[in-house]
């Protein structure tokens, strides 16, 4: 709005618009009045308006910032990562999660609000966004949601769209299923022992569970979920499975990385498919890293929050690496290890600016790579092939766990 | 108990005062805090800034302030553009908007406090909208806090500490701050 | 709760509660086999509780802090001044307002939230907390409140504490009374003109106008507000009065701070009477600091958020002070500067370990006195007859803005 | 495809697995989701840890873990403090609580995350209960991230990243974590 909405303002309906009126016509008379003064209008009238934002690059990214100290006020950034300039925010409140469609038309954020800020009702929401105007589109309140530091695989999209997942914790696991056509949720699937969604193509979905196996769940034509499970091919707590390991949802594949760095390379599906791991150190010429059994060994060992990402086309694997025990898989990681998901075998190994606990890559064929310093918030935008530094984004956030990028999932 | 003796009033300011007083004399209580809250706060903010009064007498008058004396008119990303001298808060160039645009997602309230700068580029000064974009939560991108002409709350249109979100559609949430040019101010 | 509440939950009501049942049976059993297998039970099994605060001293405090970064998430804490300690805290939410009774037994947030956080229906809200166990007493909605950064002259308290005021800008100009024996708004008083509150005995209020001049209100046996105004004795736009300036509710005694320096001594009333200003400057043996015709001269000024504060008994007006031009009014003071309000001199001048933007003092016979890093978030705990640094608390918030002790007002 | 050859699950891992299974198979979806989540969630997280499963063969247990090697017992403001080995968040001792007390104006979740720390004092290893204290956003005074035992949500009970506000009679929001002693491990 600005002085142009004048009339439409000015149609006085109460105390409150009386009010706005007379405070615009007074700046207005005298606005005009000036103008018409000035001997040389240099520089003319200006009126307010609205920013929207050019079609999404390869390049055009969220970057999701928890904000851990002041959480009820986390947020979604837009980046344009090639200028690394900030385009716009939403609100991404208390854990939000954030998933975009496939043709990054849209965003979702899952987020939880209560009505009086830290009391009232709770308010579990699944906020749709245009993501050029960043409007809401739709804002559906869901049944419950899980509150936990954010993963990106507690919110995931199918891969035509059609249906968001909203992982729930309250405290029992299930997903909700929402169905993107009429903003609905139209069931609530229980995933009893197990937690996180990796969706695979237009109407299904794996879990993790706690005895070491894969819950798949399969979307009928009717909209009844059915379950299957995997053999168990881990031990949770002789070496644990990241939830933040990547997958791509139009085929199935996925590669579940372990704290000690064995990658098992997946196809979900209903008959989900776990192949022989391989180990992160081996494929780096070094020996495997011992399980929980053997704690105090120090070797290099993937870590952080979200450890590791995926480019599909280049079928490469990124992953945070540190020196450390068992028991750091929390830890940042100080460089970046690229391996070959076909080879099995590390292809790259790039140094950080900074010790970061997340990173992200684009999935173009000129990749940029996303790190961040958790100490100042600093957002780094690399070359993705060579590790450079090519911008970085001062104090961009209070907590930036994960990136966002079109065309992943 | 009248003001220090050591100077007098302006025309405008006398004139200011006595219409507020005249209008205050003569209308319903409601009518007065409609008109007197546009009166006060539109008219005298900006016309009796040191810049209006002593611009009215020089062709081409000089920066009035410390801030418009040090300004510079080329990076509007930087807290001393000479747009920016009663601004406080986060600019809107800096979060994805511009000058006098908002970032997308938010909207401009059609209400603001009012700045008179001097633009080093023209010698002239400017009456600045700074309008605020609201509906979402602070962007801390840059922040700035310049207080040239910057008066408490009980001269609204001069303060710079207000949430100016009213009637924006949105809720009253503050994002970043814009300066809009309304007009030529000497 | 904790372990011994069990019988109390474990009383199946649902979904929610039984699988909280059996998580809690599952630890208690185990828990009890665990300490009946232990030989020596070296540290008992402990139960969770809740800590309640001791009856404030005069160096507790509630600081005050407006997260300008995170404006949703704004909190009130808790101090032991004496030992540079966090006690508990509160939300304070959007520009929040707080003020304590004269018996620091509870204190009021006036705070404002949406219930979807950023969207959604607005809450002006008045929060009672008993001010031990940080508690909520009431939770009043209100018709509306001013959404400005936080001054402490936003929301005020009767000597009596039978009433709260708020002020509103909606945008009009108001002040909301609050009766705190039923927590329901009485009346809204419309202050045309004018903004803040400056509370002086059981009911009555002055208010500082635009028109330079002061509006009291007194609210009768009935309720009803009359307003009387001052002459007028400022110029807003030649030398501004700090909307800061220190008063005591008792018996109406102000004193009001210009931007260069002056300060009016005022009793506040029905008649409220300004008398002639004193200079900060001469009283420090310099000459005064021109207004606003004279921009440029550098000399010593008042200046910063909350920039002045009111040691009773004392007869002190302690001052935040800076070098600098006209307009440098919300500059951070690098020393305070300590005033005999009787004698109009300065009697001590202390230099602050980092430029402040809030002063505060306790109302003590050894009073503390309080100062703040805008960078780091650090707060300090000085003496106030010395300046020597005490405490300092490293990064306990984001912007604090001012403090609240007992016996203030 | 099974688990890696080169280590046996434990006689309990194997207990526990079957046990998880059989409920599983017997029960309606409803009760596995309650008798799941209870018995995978309370019972094996602590169990499993190697300090429990390595004290239970010698008299006085060393600490089994690089943190439990380094830990101290003198002071709780500190992160390295023994009972933390598996806290994440902030230290309700440092935001007017206490080891096993919430600050005022929050609440004691019954519900919490568990884990098995080493104490070098006695040289014992205790069952830790996390539990958080809500109602109030973050207190961040000292905020530490010890992950000793820490699994990923698909073994809640051992997972220090959920927020631990269930059944507190607040919001779920999360203030701080205390680390209360809930039994002996070893």
């Amino acid at each position: 709005m600005s002085l142009m909405t004048l009339p439409h303002l000015c149609n006085p309906k109460g105390r409150r618009t009386a009010f706005l009126c007379s405070l615009l016509t007074g700046v207005a008379l005298l606005a005009a009045t000036a103008t018409a003064r000035a001997d040389e209008p240099i520089l003319q009238t200006e009126q307010s308006d609205v920013t929207t934002l050019a079609p999404w690059s390869p390049h055009t990214i969220l970057v999701v910032d928890a904000v851990y100290q002041h959480n009820k006020d986390g947020r979604a950034y837009v980046i344009d990562a090639d200028k690394g300039r900030l385009m716009g925010m939403v609100q991404a409140a208390y854990n939000a999660n954030v998933t975009l469609t496939p043709d990054a038309s849209h965003f979702y954020v899952g987020e939880t609000t209560w009505e009086r800020g830290n009391r009232g009702e709770r308010n579990d929401l699944l906020a749709e966004y245009d993501a050029r105007t960043l409007k809401i589109t739709a804002d559906e309140k869901l049944p419950s949601r899980a509150l936990v530091t954010p993963k990106r695989n507690d919110l995931a999209i199918s891969a035509d769209a059609s249906r968001v997942y909203v992982y729930q914790m309250s405290p029992g696991s299930g997903v909700e299923v929402v169905d993107t056509a009429t903003h609905k949720v139209t069931q609530t699937v229980d995933v009893p022992g197990c937690a996180l969604i990796y969706p695979w193509g237009n109407s299904g979905f794996s879990s993790l569970c706690a005895d070491g196996t894969l819950a798949n769940v399969s979307l009928g034509a009717d909209g009844k979920p059915s379950m299957t499970h995997s053999a168990p091919f881990f031990e949770p707590d002789h070496d644990g499975i990241f939830e933040q390991s990547p997958s791509v949802t139009k085929d199935g594949k996925a590669w579940f990385i372990s704290y000690t760095g064995k990658v098992y390379p997946t196809t979900l599906g209903v008959n989900a498919t776990v192949e022989k791991p391989w180990s992160l150190q081996e494929g780096a010429g070094m020996k495997a890293a011992p399980d929980s059994a053997k704690p105090f060994e120090v070797t290099w060992r993937p870590g952080g929050w979200q450890m590791s990402a995926l480019h599909k086309s280049r079928h490469e694997l990124y992953v945070l690496m540190h020196k450390g025990t068992f028991w750091t898989h929390k830890d940042a990681g100080s460089e970046v290890w690229v391996y070959d998901t076909e080879t099995h075998k590390r292809v790259r190994r790039m140094v950080l600016p900074v010790a970061s606990p997340m990173v992200g890559v684009t999935q173009d064929d000129n990749p940029l790579m996303f790190a961040t310093d958790e100490e100042t918030g600093d957002f780094f935008m690399l070359d993705a092939k060579s590790g450079k530094l090519l911008h970085k984004m001062k104090a961009l956030g209070g907590a930036l766990i994960f990136t966002v990028a079109p065309g992943e999932g | 108990m009248l003001p220090s003796d050591n100077k007098q009033g302006s025309l405008l300011d006398r004139l200011t005062e006595s219409v507020v007083r005249r209008i205050a004399g003569r209308t319903s209580r409601r009518d007065v805090l409609t008109k007197l809250g546009g009166a006060v706060a539109a008219v005298p903010t900006f016309m009796l800034l040191p810049v209006s009064r002593a611009g009215a007498a020089t062709a081409k008058p000089k920066a009035m302030t410390p801030f418009g004396a040090k300004a510079q008119a080329k990076d509007e990303l930087a807290c001393d553009y000479w747009r920016y001298c009663a601004i406080d808060g986060n600019l809107c160039s800096a979060c994805g908007g511009g000058v006098h645009t908002c970032p997308p997602g938010t909207a401009p309230s059609p209400t603001s406090w009012i700045g008179s700068c001097y633009n080093p580029q023209d010698g002239a000064s400017y009456m600045i909208a700074y309008r605020d974009c609201c509906g979402q939560d602070s962007c801390n991108e840059v922040t700035c806090l310049n207080t040239d002409g910057d008066q408490p709350t009980y001269r609204p249109m001069a303060n710079n500490d207000i949430i100016w979100c009213f009637g924006t559609g949105t809720s009253e949430m503050y994002n970043c701050s814009t300066a809009a040019v309304v007009g030529k101010a000497s």
